[in-house]
């Protein structure tokens, strides 16, 4: 493994090859904001938060997709990277109906943590109050599309680790919305195996456990890295 | 009909009101209408959730008494469930229910009425007030502030937070009471009892010079609603629904709250958005009735704790047979909050309470789930219709203050009878018009509580909308 | 085994599974080969069945939802039966400069919104982003032909002759 | 001697939450004590006895810069209340006569423009939210008090 020698934020850091620079940044203390990225499954750069500077380059680079490479001098924390997240939150919050106060996540959403951490309080944008369902169908979980932010996480986990990919989204843009199977309810699909890591994963409360009442809900975060971890080291670590 | 007189008080602070006195050619009162505009969105916005969420989203209906929205929620969550909640968890709902009576009520009695009873309807403005009371009563104020404190301390300690608890759920609550809990409580249950009993001597007290109030504030036969248990005590959480008449007669007995639509209409009037529920059989207005406080006293046959026993049988003795006046809510108030506490050394004191056992796990078994349990003013009743995934389709609620609406209104006007005299309108016929509807201390839905509240403004009109003259006050 | 539902009864002997299934054995059953199988059968069919897409994702050993995800992202496919005629409605830039807009109200109002056909079936409506012949801006696609320079009432004049009501 | 900074309103109504968002722009200081409210009641008279300097956040319907006021001694001006919170002079003339209160009281107005049910400031409420901060800044945090 040849390692490689780098600067985020001012701060000499080392990597291995093909590591990301979010993984590199994340390993020495450098808190990327993400959505989409859930350690234990692939990277797809879907959310676009953890955009950051790389000197010398014109656009900016997701970390999560962009291999660490030797001498590169990184900045994740900029006024225009801020700017950019905030307008990325607020777009999330402006697209769906994010109602904290009745949310079963409520104080333990990444969503929610993301938006106080960059000082978002309002909103810039019209919001499109989309009229969007919700699919209880299942005997175990719920699925609100609501409060999705299609991070995809579900689907990656639902495909990569649980072998099952009930999960992918129909449509694009806008009108995307994940889907179970042929977009029957979630309750009738064939494949779902009820495990319950797309419901441990999502970073809000768009998937739920039923029966959880407004706040009661916490999701395990260090779940998936458990199982990943089993799986691929044969080490059963918490 | 030639004047109206416009009292405008209450536009931005739980919901929005208004009151309007006709007069008749003659300058006397024709009648009165008591205006609400409740905000009734959550009907409409809880439609397509899971009622999993109900209990959470209808606290948010009211900070003053979101306990019994979440009791009357989570209550109509068991019955979509089919379950029974475990002992632990119904100690826990009743213990909190009392709590919130206590805080409500010591809010209602202590703050809002004690300085009209304490220093007199027409003791000037400038003192009849909180501060007034703090200033010739102080032990009775700080007192007040102490029983309300505790009755908030329970609700922060088993709800876990004071304003919107988020505790109770269909099938049970979420965490059982701990040891430390229970005994913070039972410190504090001598100090209530005493303050409570204090408060009642001091009323008695003073009754008799309240002669006038107490015939002409809302004084009239009306029906009375409320939960009693099967032995006719008084009940809050899980009981029977009995009406009595303004006789005292039992009109209906051993009606299940979960068949309230077979004995309770709702009409609508169009100058008022608040509902108008009536008791069937009688016809609307006919089946005018009022629940809360002095309701319960009058259909319950004992209170079922002895020291609010030893007090009800002096006021039922006092009054005899069945109490139609309004004024009398306030001593019912303190008899209430004196069995609250009683009640609550109960349950504090059953080991039951502890039991970590809290909460019974069920799939969805009914489409129609219905809730009910006395709230400080009154039978609350929470009635759902969900799919077959448990979203709700339709959602009715049927509260307290629109249950008294009828009887508000007819108390306005019977006051304003009274006391307006003539074009001009006195100090002490406004105090009279608000102190009737203090009695029922309504509730209007909660709204902002921003600092530009819209002051109490009452307007004397002539039969062309001239303002004939017009009272301000903040 | 036909779990295929015949969006139409044919006469003859219904030849369209033993097509799609030839079109997916010349693949060699690959599941990248799925955008073009999927052609293939709404080539064949007009459009995608749920019965049809769970046919090509067992036989292409895809899971479910990515062939409805696929099929569902290319505005190609159409999982609703396509009307006897279809209009497409340039509104690139050119197009929509030269008054697309006032093309797409008249198609609304006599026809379906983009996206969607008559509830008599006969026409179906869409949009699409530039068709690369900004020189005949504003242009409609009639049945893969190009009506150029269209104004609102040659369009109706049109629609009147194709008989729509 | 503390300083309590309550903040009262309802964040379910908009603008009428400023409050709350001035707290969290407020940095924790030694001796600054704070609170968020729904509404006042009469307990908050207790809460405040022990200060040396109370000041109520509160949003204002009147339109105009955020500004403080210190409230003056005496009664409040006298109402007959329905409702069932208090003002906070009230408050203030309650913990004065019950509980021996004998500090300085504030009222800081946070103008908003949007009172309707849902969450979120508008972008008026939110910069005056932030003026308010920053007023309540040089009140308190003049460095006598540090």
């Amino acid at each position: 493994m040849s390692v490689r020698t780098l600067e985020i934020d001012g701060k000499a850091v080392t990597g291995v090859a093909g590591q990301s620079i979010f993984s590199v940044a994340w390993d020495n203390g450098i808190h990327i904001p993400r959505l989409c990225h859930v350690g234990g499954v692939s990277d797809v750069g879907a959310c676009r938060l953890c955009m950051v500077e790389v000197e010398g380059q014109r656009k900016l680079v997701a970390a999560c997709m962009t291999p660490v490479e030797e001498g590169m001098v990184i900045r994740t924390n900029t006024e225009q990277l801020l700017a950019h997240r905030r307008l990325i939150v607020e777009l999330l919050f402006a697209e769906r109906n994010h109602i904290c106060a009745v949310c079963v996540v409520n104080g333990a959403c990444e969503l929610q943590d993301l938006a106080a951490s960059l000082g978002i309080d309002h909103v810039r944008l019209r919001y499109r109050f989309p009229t969007l369902s919700v699919d209880t169908s299942h005997e175990r979980f719920g699925l609100d599309h609501n409060r999705c932010v299609l991070c995809s996480r579900c689907i990656r986990v639902c495909d990569e680790v649980e072998g099952a990919h009930t999960w992918d989204f129909s449509g694009r843009g806008v009108n995307s919305l994940l889907i179970s199977d042929l977009g029957e309810a979630w309750g009738e699909s064939e494949s779902c195996t009820s495990c319950g890591k797309c419901v441990q994963v999502c970073p809000t409360g768009a998937l739920f456990a039923k029966g959880k009442m407004v706040s009661e809900m916490r999701k395990d975060r260090r779940f998936l890295k458990y199982i990943v971890t089993a799986r691929e080291k044969h080490e059963w670590v918490r | 009909m030639a004047e109206r007189i416009i009292i405008n008080p209450v536009t931005r602070i739980e919901g929005h009101a208004k009151i309007s006195i006709y007069l008749d050619d003659s300058g006397r009162v024709d009648s009165a209408q008591f205006h609400v505009v409740e905000f009734r969105g959550f009907e409409k916005f809880c439609q397509g959730r899971p009622f999993h969420e109900m209990p959470g989203l209808m606290s948010r209906i009211c900070g003053i008494c979101p306990v019994s929205h979440i009791l009357a929620s989570a209550k109509a969550g068991d019955h979509l469930l089919g379950v029974q909640v475990p002992p632990a968890a119904e100690k826990q709902r009743r213990l909190v229910n009392y709590a919130q009576l206590l805080q409500s009520h010591a809010l209602s009695f202590f703050h809002l009425s004690a300085p009209d009873l304490l220093l007199g309807f027409d003791s000037p403005v400038e003192k009849r007030n909180v501060f007034g009371l703090a200033e010739k009563h102080p032990e009775t104020a700080r007192r007040g502030i102490r029983l309300r404190q505790f009755g908030q301390r329970i609700v922060e300690l088993l709800g876990g937070k004071k304003i919107h608890p988020a505790w109770a759920t269909p099938g049970g609550v979420l965490s059982a009471v701990s040891t430390d809990t229970r005994d913070e409580i039972l410190a504090c249950v001598p100090e209530a009892i005493d303050t409570l009993q204090k408060a009642l001597s001091t009323m008695k007290s003073i009754m008799d010079t309240f002669h006038d109030e107490i015939e002409h504030i809302g004084n009239f036969p009306s029906l009375f609603l409320g939960t009693v248990s099967r032995e006719g005590e008084l009940e809050y959480y899980n009981g029977l629904i009995r009406i009595v008449d303004g006789e005292g007669n039992i009109v209906a007995d051993g009606l299940d709250p979960l068949r309230y639509h077979t004995f309770l209409g709702e009409a609508s009037e169009e100058w008022s958005f608040m509902k108008f529920p009536y008791y069937k059989p009688l016809g609307y207005p006919g089946g005018m009735y009022r629940v809360g406080p002095l309701a319960r006293l009058n259909v319950a046959r004992w209170a079922g704790t002895s020291l609010a026993d030893r007090e009800l049988r002096e006021f039922k003795q006092r009054i005899r047979e069945s109490v139609c006046q309004s004024f009398h809510y306030h001593m019912a108030r303190l008899i209430e909050m004196l069995h609250a506490v009683e009640r609550i050394e109960e349950i504090a004191s059953d080991a039951e309470l502890l039991d970590t056992h809290v909460c019974a796990r069920a799939g969805q078994n009914r489409n129609e789930g219905i809730g009910s349990c006395e709230a400080p003013r009154g039978t609350l009743f929470h009635h759902y219709t969900v799919d077959d995934h448990g979203l709700i389709q339709k959602a009715n609620l049927l509260i307290a203050t629109a249950q008294n609406n009828l009887a508000i209104n007819k108390a306005v006007e019977q006051t304003a009878r009274r006391f307006v005299a003539g074009n001009t309108m006195t100090e002490g016929m406004l105090n009279r018009v608000e102190a009737a509807i203090r009695c029922y201390d309504p509730c209007l839905s909660c709204s902002t509580h921003a600092i530009g509240q819209m002051p109490l403004v009452v307007e004397l009109k002539s039969s062309t909308g001239d303002v004939l003259s017009r009272i301000e006050r903040g | 085994m036909p779990v295929v539902t015949k969006p139409d009864v044919p006469a003859v002997k219904d030849n369209r599974e033993r097509f799609l299934e030839r079109a997916m054995s010349r693949h060699h059953y690959s599941g990248d080969a799925l955008i073009e199988v999927l052609h293939t059968a709404q080539e064949l069919y007009g459009f995608l069945t749920p019965a049809l897409l769970k046919t090509i994702a067992r036989k292409l050993r895809l899971p479910p939802s990515r062939v409805l995800g696929v099929a569902t992202f290319y505005h190609f496919f159409s999982l609703e039966p396509k009307g006897e005629h279809s209009m497409i409605v340039c509104t690139g830039t050119a197009c929509y400069v030269a008054g697309a807009q006032g093309l797409m109200r008249v198609l609304e109002h006599r026809c379906a919104k983009a996206g969607s056909t008559s509830p008599d079936g006969k026409m179906s409506v869409q949009a699409a982003r530039c068709i690369g012949s900004c020189g005949l801006a504003p242009a409609v696609i009639y049945d893969g032909k190009i009506l150029p320079r269209l104004t609102p009432d040659q369009l109706n004049a049109e629609l009147d002759r194709i008989g729509v009501k | 001697m503390k300083t309590i900074i309550l903040a009262i309103g309802n964040s379910l109504r908009r603008d009428d939450g400023a409050a709350h968002r001035v707290l969290e722009l407020l940095e924790s200081q030694s001796g600054v004590f704070t609170r968020s409210l729904l509404q006042l009641a009469p307990e908050q008279s207790e809460e405040i006895a022990p200060a040396r300097i109370v000041v109520f956040v509160d949003a204002d319907i009147e339109p105009g810069p955020p500004r403080i006021e210190r409230l003056p001694r005496g009664d409040p001006p006298p109402r007959s209340p329905l409702a069932h919170s208090l003002r906070p002079a009230e408050v203030v003339a309650l913990a004065r006569s019950l509980f021996h209160f004998t500090g300085q009281a504030y009222v800081c107005r946070v103008p908003g423009a949007d009172f309707s049910e849902g969450e979120g400031l508008s972008g008026t409420a939110s910069r005056n939210a932030i003026r308010a901060a920053e007023l309540l800044r040089d009140l308190l945090y003049t460095p006598e008090s540090r």
